[in-house]
């Protein structure tokens, strides 16, 4: 495995479109198949080939588990803040059309929803990888 | 909503869960199951659940089955039943 | 232990399998799940949301509460596992 | 009489096969003494429920819920689809929750088959 040149050199290839792939099914997923925990999930495993391929050692000096667990709580913070600024306007929690934006009501809506699925999308994945790191690296009991 | 598909994937599924139970090394036990998850995304995809099948194929057959592998790479490929 | 496993399935699956012949059949649009809230939901979304998938509407707008508790879930999951297997004290 | 229930079970086929692929995974669940054999028995249980909950959402001739404005289709019913959705995501975590509990298990017993851990057990009680 560690010097498999095919494996390695077909991650470095295919990781990035992973993650594009990822990133085109949570921004489309107001209008076809797809969604925040799809995408997020998608995104996730790309990092995990990363991991398979190279080692954990070295996806950690790609992603770091510092950057794993602040993501994961800032995806659930950026969903209730969305639903807490609709109360702070007057409406009710996560009554998005009480956001004062130039827009119509449904487009308000439907803007507002894609960023919840942005919010799940990081938590998902964040979470994902860190359950991964956890599982596969052993750990030395000091 | 045809039902000879529906037979058929279910002869399958059920032998995939089967199999699973009853195979004695564990990592064909995961495999196995992540055929069972992969033959249930289609299945779902065919009842017009679009969305569900997504997630089945990109979880159930995905992460699930690396966790599973991770897990059984750490602790022991043997079973007793 | 085997035998009496086998013996609660039994049970199980009879009862399962009796208490199935009072379902609708399937496909049928006009049950109680396919009726009430769900042809609302189709009828509504567009106008609504302005999104395409219902899926995606029902998802982060009109359920979007119990999105929110499905994303703490899965942060909880993460922290447990944090907890259980990172001993090391590395955050 | 027979022609009846045959009738009677090829109108609600989908649900029966919910059943018997929940009976299996009920049966590993708890049968089994290999704790990742009850891992896998747990969720061949999740996915049977389910399959019974996507079924009941199914309609004959509808299309999936992806809207395209201007026609009349048959769209099948979503709801089903947005419970399952938050159902995989919750099946997901217990399960890594779980595996995690395995790996701690097998790091204090240094074993993963249930009767030899409560032997272990017993032996130091």
């Amino acid at each position: 495995m560690k010097e498999d040149v095919v494996i390695r050199t077909v991650t470095r290839m295919i990781v990035p479109f992973i993650q594009l792939f990822g990133l085109y099914v949570i921004l489309h997923g107001a209008s076809s198949a797809g969604g925040g925990f799809q995408g997020g999930v998608i995104f996730a495993s790309a990092f995990i080939l990363y991991g398979i391929a190279f080692g954990i050692t070295e996806a950690r000096k790609r992603i770091y588990e510092k950057i794993t667990t602040v993501a994961a709580s800032l995806g659930v913070y950026i969903f209730a803040g969305i639903g807490l600024l609709a109360i702070l306007f007057g409406g009710n929690f996560l009554g998005y059309s009480a956001l004062p934006l130039p827009l119509p009501g449904p487009e308000i809506r439907g803007l507002m929803a894609e960023f919840v699925e942005i919010g799940i999308g990081i938590t998902v994945m964040a979470v994902m990888t860190s359950i991964f790191y956890d599982m596969a690296s052993k750990e030395e009991v000091e | 909503m045809i039902w000879e598909f529906n037979f058929a994937m279910f002869l399958f599924l059920v032998i995939c869960a089967i199999a699973a139970i009853t195979v004695r090394n564990l990592l064909s036990a995961v495999v196995i199951f992540a055929a069972y998850s992969l033959i249930m995304a289609v299945l779902w995809a065919e009842m017009n659940a679009v969305d569900v099948a997504f997630t089945e194929a990109a979880v159930g057959a995905g992460i699930t089955t690396v966790l599973f592998i991770a897990v059984v790479s750490r602790t022991t490929r043997r079973s007793k039943d | 232990m085997r035998k009496w496993a086998l013996f609660a399935v039994i049970v199980v699956g009879a009862l399962l399998l009796w208490a199935e012949g009072d379902i609708p059949p399937f496909g049928d649009p006009d049950t109680p799940a396919n009726t009430y809230v769900a042809q609302y939901y189709i009828e509504n979304a567009y106008e609504d949301a302005d999104m395409a998938n219902i899926v995606t509407v029902i998802l982060t707008d009109y359920r979007s509460y119990d999105t929110l508790g499905e994303a703490t879930v899965i942060f909880t999951a993460g922290m447990s596992l944090l907890l259980l297997l990172r001993r090391g004290g590395r955050l | 009489m027979i022609e009846e229930i045959i009738t009677a079970i090829f109108l609600r086929y989908n649900y029966y096969m919910a059943v018997i692929i929940m009976l299996v995974g009920l049966y590993a669940m708890i049968a089994k003494s290999n704790l990742i054999k009850k891992i896998i028995g747990l969720n061949i249980f999740q996915t049977a429920i389910f399959l019974f909950y996507i079924s009941t959402a199914d309609v004959v001739g509808g299309t999936a819920p992806i809207l395209v404005p201007g026609t009349d289709a048959v769209y099948v019913n979503p709801l089903p689809h947005v419970l399952i959705l938050t159902a995989i995501v919750v099946a997901v975590s217990t399960t890594a929750v779980a595996l995690a509990l395995v790996i701690r298990v097998y790091e204090s017993y240094g074993t993963i088959e249930e009767d030899e851990i409560v032997e272990q057990w017993q032996e130091s009680s």
